[in-house]
């Protein structure tokens, strides 16, 4: 609980953690003893079946559960994090919902609008801004939620200079809504993103080409209980491309350990 | 007074306005004249306040607080503030009003023991009205109890209601006070079974005095004397030019609820009601001691509830007779 | 065999009614929404007419529309009336007013502060239960006979439900969206600000309007508290026509107070279907 | 340096109030509970005293606690009290249940049918906010001297609070499980039954209980309107302390009230707290 | 209106069906006569970029909106659906979600829960019934989702003997939120029962693959306005496997035409 116990090389650690939810006999093992940590400015990719706690994990770390045991740190101001559904507040406008991501910095209400355009614009909803949450196609509400997790974790407040890393951005398969074109122009953008503001990332999605494409390391779940199976370090020299042969490589390399993994667990 | 002193936001020191509460109702008529035509303005020298009330609670509540200093009111609430009290918080210092309550019952039903069986209203449990009725069937010899069963069935009713279902037949008859005893007999042929004043001594009882608070009239000697003052002029008045005063009285009325009696009412009850500065002391002690044989009332001590010196040295002031307290 | 074409389908969509000819005129979509109202007012009207000739009830007692409306009528030609019900109107609007404020505050206090939820929560209920009547000698002793002590009444009855509004609106708002304010940073009450409070407002916009219907209540009871001499107002007038059973006035003061509540509903109506069409629900 | 550690965290989450700790005994968790009303119940004791002692209003005038517990406890020894209490209950437990049902039936035509909505819908606000006393004539001129006549008063207060309940529940029900729900083949009543009244049960929850208390209320104004032979009720206890100005009477009988009002409450809160762990809302 | 407007060799038919959100100026136009026809027993894949209108194309067809122009036919007596949301209903335990597709058919409730349980394993969660929506996590609500589309599809008063094809299914990014294994698994599972019940389907994704690997037809949509821009049938031997070199031959060649597409309207 002190600064001590921060390393400044680590922007995330998890120390043993466990996570039950429920009591007793009802109780369920979501996560056991999951040791990880990432490295300031580094990107981190989580790969796991469905319902093996990688959601739960995310949780933990941006403080909205508590571990059931472990011990749990993270560096910088604030934790921007883009949850597995949109989570728009259905009564503001599009823009408003992204603008929100600003709030906290005290920015005026039209440098609020202004910034809120351009992270829309990088999401290809410029025109939409307007527009409230039920009226978005389920993608265009998945970008949405996007472009406000992006904004927030650029935003002046979440990185300080005195830093070493940026802030840290937490998402849940930000691209499961997207068809295969507009997800690769976002994992530009991403990618762009995270550089210019030396981001920790930890970034959980089902396409293992695409924690490739992105992740300086991919670390692999088994399912309940989770547990850390493997850590993949993704050393290919970036730009990336999703379907180029090295990605396809040690996406096959992965994908048959998940295989493994999951048919193991009966599923 | 050891407490309540300081419940009047006005001070009691040298108080530079006079609360005064009544109902717009026509047993209040001294009230609704002395207030029409200027009395208590003219006698009291400082700004009058008044304020209406549509029924006793409110008023006695008004006077516990403070909120007012004196108000004219029936004589049930003024035993209740009495006792309650433990005989500091109020004394009657005149009388108002006498008679005017009457059995009304339906066609047909032509002595009290017709009654028997039969649901008769009154206008509250353990009111002088309703222990009127109980002591004077017990005195025909039929039975009642105060949860309505009996002989003859008491049915505890706002007045407003019993004008309705003595209409509609839900009851047969109600001993209530003017104007709906004449209401009853003029708008559903209602039938006068008994005047209440024929149950008294020289048919004389009260139905409205003048109560003020105690620590007021302490500390305001001089007001009370120029209240009282009003008071007599007002009541002279009344039985004046009782033509004349009936049409103030309907005026008042209609100014404060918008609704004038009709004239046959009001001339009808206007006739029934005797306006007298005496409060009849006799049938305040006398209800009372009713109650307590029909078991409605625990023995209350009285003495002291009246407070008629400064009446009477009003009275004494313009020639007339003093009042007994007895 | 079963067959399943367009006609059915849009059929189907009628039942589910999430879907109104939207191209329809303002004017043919002003008449739909008047013409079942005029058709139940004159529903009623035949009826009430019915029963009245029907000579269960003396006129005295039951007033027929002619007589309640000519009575009405002379009312309504009365500068006084329109004073009384501006009187009644006015209290009204600020009782409501602060106990809207007195509510908002405890709510959100009770809603969100454990300890004073397990101290308060269920006396909020309590309050809301005890009639105005047990609350007159207290409004007597602490204001005397001033408006204030009417106000303090409508306050008392109208807080309460104001607050449970908020309150309900604040247990159902979706883990989802706290979830998400909280990591945008909001706490205490700036998550309550930005998130709680826009999130319950449909709840807690119910909840004003029965703590609407619980002001008017108090009030019409209240107003007898304080009786302002020539300042007449409805719920006297209310409490006057029945003392004085005078039917047609009594019913006449019913159909007025039903015609304000009407417009009032009206009022939150408009902002409820707005709220709607904003959070893309169902609109009427 | 801005450093966020474990510790923070979790007072962050306090903040978000989304969790207890949920491995306390049961004993100690029913004293969470118990102890912040005990306390409050102990401040509200002790500033009434202070009022007393005070000597701002004379005893007469304003009861202290002392008085006023000597009088109740005088009347809780007194089988009639029980009577009373008795007596009351079964007539709000009735007219609640009436009120339940026509409240319900009412809501739901009305909350589903546009043309009775357009007709009706607004005049279900006007009811409530009608004073029960305006029924009283009504009341009697139906159902005489009876305790129908209180029954019919306390639905008429309760039946359009629990109608605007259900109506606001149905009007908030998420599209997306009408669709579903549609999509699945249901359709009028049956979308009702299955998708509908689910979806709007807490909102109809929270009129219910805003319906309670209109019930009470009524009830308590509606028990002067017929007093029946050898039954004593709470409403005449209040109203008759107050005519006689008997101050521990009213006092204690608010006290009265107000328990139950309390343990009302409590029944409610539990049925919408099973109802909110259901749908895995945020637990008290 | 008539039986003739429904010709038996089509399940679904869409003519000439334009969708316009909206009004006037605001107007946004969804879909553009777009007209599409699945036979009985046929298995149509919809491909487009993200708010292109697919979700639009499935709500009309499900009778859930009205078409702005057009016209629309389907046969069967019911269309079952499963959205892009899970759609679950909260206060129903899982198994009484699923449960949900049988109430129209009058089974017991012993029944009922039998056959639910059924459809449960089929999804890979088997030990889940008991639990509410909000205990598990998205890709296992989704699957809830799927187990009460397929329950619905399957149920007798869905498909009558007299029908040429069976019950028409609609389904939505039916497998978004999963991995690839348990897609693969639930790929199998899907085509058995379209085969075995004799549905005709209509399913939405943005995996191309996918697309090829389940469909007998895979239909382009191009976005806003929504746009049939074509049809590629799919003529590859059952059973395919998502990984097969001809599925991802297919799937590049549709993969370019999308990306073509996707550039074209400038995201
Ligand atoms: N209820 C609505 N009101 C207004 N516009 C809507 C509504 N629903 C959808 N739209 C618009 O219609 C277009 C098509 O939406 P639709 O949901 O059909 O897209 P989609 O193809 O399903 O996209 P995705 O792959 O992102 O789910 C979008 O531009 C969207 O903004
Ligand atoms: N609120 C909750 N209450 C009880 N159990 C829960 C809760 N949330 C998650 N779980 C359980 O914890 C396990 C992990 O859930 P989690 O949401 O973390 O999975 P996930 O890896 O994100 O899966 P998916 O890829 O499907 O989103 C699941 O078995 C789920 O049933
Ligand atoms: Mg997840
Ligand atoms: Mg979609």
């Amino acid at each position: 609980m002190t600064t001590q116990l921060v390393d400044r090389t680590t922007a995330v650690r998890l120390e043993a953690v466990s996570k039950v939810y429920g009591h007793g006999g009802n109780g369920l093992l979501a996560l056991d003893k999951v040791s990880l940590s990432v490295r300031p400015g580094e990107f981190v990719c989580l790969l796991g079946a469905s319902g093996c706690g990688k959601s739960t994990l995310l949780s933990l770390v941006a403080g909205l559960d508590k571990p059931t045991q472990g011990e749990i740190s993270t560096v910088g101001r604030q934790v921007a994090m883009m949850f597995q559904e949109p989570a728009l507040f259905p009564w503001l406008t599009v823009s408003a919902n992204v603008e929100m991501a600003f709030r906290a910095e005290g920015l005026s209400k039209h440098e609020r609008r202004t910034r809120a355009a351009e992270f829309l614009d990088l999401v290809h909803l410029g025109g939409f801004g307007k527009k409230r949450p039920h009226e978005l196609s389920g993608g265009m509400r998945q970008r949405v939620a996007l472009a406000r997790a992006l904004a927030q974790s650029s935003s002046s407040s979440s990185s300080s200079a005195e830093d070493e890393g940026g802030a840290v951005l937490l998402m849940d398969e930000p691209f499961g809504a997207l068809d295969a074109m507009t997800r690769d122009l976002l994992h530009d953008e991403l990618e762009r993103i995270w550089r210019e503001r030396a981001l920790s990332v930890l970034f959980v999605t089902h396409n293992v080409r695409e924690a490739v494409r992105l992740g300086d390391k991919v670390v692999l779940l088994s399912s309940r209980p989770g547990k850390v199976v493997e850590e993949f370090p993704v050393e290919l020299a970036r730009p990336r491309r999703t379907d180029s042969a090295e990605v396809a490589e040690l996406a096959a390399k992965i994908t048959d350990r998940l295989k493994e993994e999951v048919l193991r667990h009966g599923h | 007074a050891a407490c309540g002193s300081s419940a009047s936001p006005a001070g009691d020191g040298a108080a530079k306005e006079l609360r005064l509460g009544y109902f717009p109702n026509i047993t209040h008529a001294t009230a609704l004249v002395g207030v029409e035509k200027g009395f208590y303005a003219k006698h009291l020298g400082v700004p009058v306040k008044t304020s209406t009330f549509n029924a006793g609670p409110a008023a006695i509540e008004a006077v516990f607080s403070g909120a007012i200093d004196a108000t004219y009111i029936g004589p049930n609430p003024a035993i209740n503030a009495w006792e309650k009290s433990k005989g500091k918080a109020i004394n009657i210092v005149a009388g108002a009003a006498s008679g005017g309550v009457y059995l009304v019952v339906k066609q047909g039903i032509n002595s009290p023991a017709d009654l028997k069986g039969k649901k008769i209203a009154t206008p509250q449990l353990g009111n002088t009205q309703d222990v009127a009725l109980r002591y004077w069937l017990d005195s025909k010899g039929l039975k009642t109890d105060t949860k309505g069963g009996g002989d003859v069935h008491i049915v505890p009713q706002e007045n407003a209601q019993t004008l309705q279902t003595f209409a509609t037949g839900d009851i047969d008859g109600a001993w209530v006070p003017e104007p709906f005893a004449s209401r009853l007999v003029i708008e559903s042929k209602g039938k006068i079974l008994q005047d209440e004043r024929d149950l008294w001594p020289n048919k004389q009882f009260v139905i409205t005095h003048l109560i003020v608070r105690q620590d007021w009239a302490k500390a305001n000697p001089d007001l009370l004397k120029k209240l009282l003052e009003a008071h007599v002029e007002a009541t002279k008045y009344l039985n004046d030019d009782p033509a004349a005063a009936a049409q103030t009285v309907n005026t008042a009325i209609q100014k404060l609820t918008q609704k004038p009696l009709k004239p046959e009412v009001l001339a009808s009850a206007f006739k029934n009601i005797t306006f007298t500065n005496d409060p009849i002391a006799s049938s305040l002690t006398g209800s009372a001691d009713h109650a307590v044989k029909v078991g409605l009332l625990k023995p209350v001590d009285l003495n002291g509830i009246y407070n008629l010196k400064p009446l009477n040295e009003v009275l004494a002031a313009q020639g007339q007779q003093s009042i007994s307290d007895r | 065999m079963a067959v399943d074409t367009h006609a059915r389908q849009i059929a189907g969509l009628d039942a589910l009614e999430l879907a109104g000819d939207q191209r329809a005129g303002i004017a043919s979509r002003v008449w739909a929404r008047v013409w079942p109202m005029l058709t139940a007012i004159a529903l009623v009207l035949v009826a009430w007419q019915l029963v009245v000739l029907s000579g269960r009830w003396p006129e005295y007692v039951f007033a027929g529309p002619i007589t309640t409306f000519q009575d009405l009528g002379h009312r309504l030609g009365d500068p006084e009336f329109y004073q009384a019900v501006g009187t009644t109107m006015r209290r009204a609007v600020t009782g409501f007013a602060l106990a809207v404020l007195v509510g908002l505050v405890v709510g959100a206090a009770v809603s969100r502060v454990k300890v004073l939820r397990a101290a308060f929560g269920a006396l909020i209920t309590g309050l809301q239960t005890m009639p105005s009547i047990a609350w007159f000698p207290f409004a007597i002793l602490l204001f005397g006979l001033t408006e204030s002590a009417i106000t303090f009444v409508v306050i008392l009855g109208a807080a309460p439900s104001i607050a449970n509004g908020l309150i309900t609106g604040v247990d159902y708002t979706p883990p989802l969206l706290l979830r998400a304010g909280h990591v945008l940073g909001f706490r205490r009450l700036q998550l309550y600000r930005h998130v709680i409070l826009p999130a319950s407002l449909p709840s807690f916009l119910a909840g004003l309007k029965q703590g609407w219907a619980f002001a008017w209540r108090s009030l019409m009871a209240g107003e007898l508290l304080v009786i302002i001499a020539y300042q007449s107002s409805l719920g006297e007038q209310l409490a006057i026509s029945r003392e004085l059973s005078d039917s047609p006035g009594l019913i006449g003061t019913m159909i007025v107070i039903l015609v304000i509540g009407i417009v009032i509903d009206m009022l939150f109506e408009a902002a409820d279907s707005a709220l709607r069409r904003r959070w893309g629900l169902n609109p009427v």
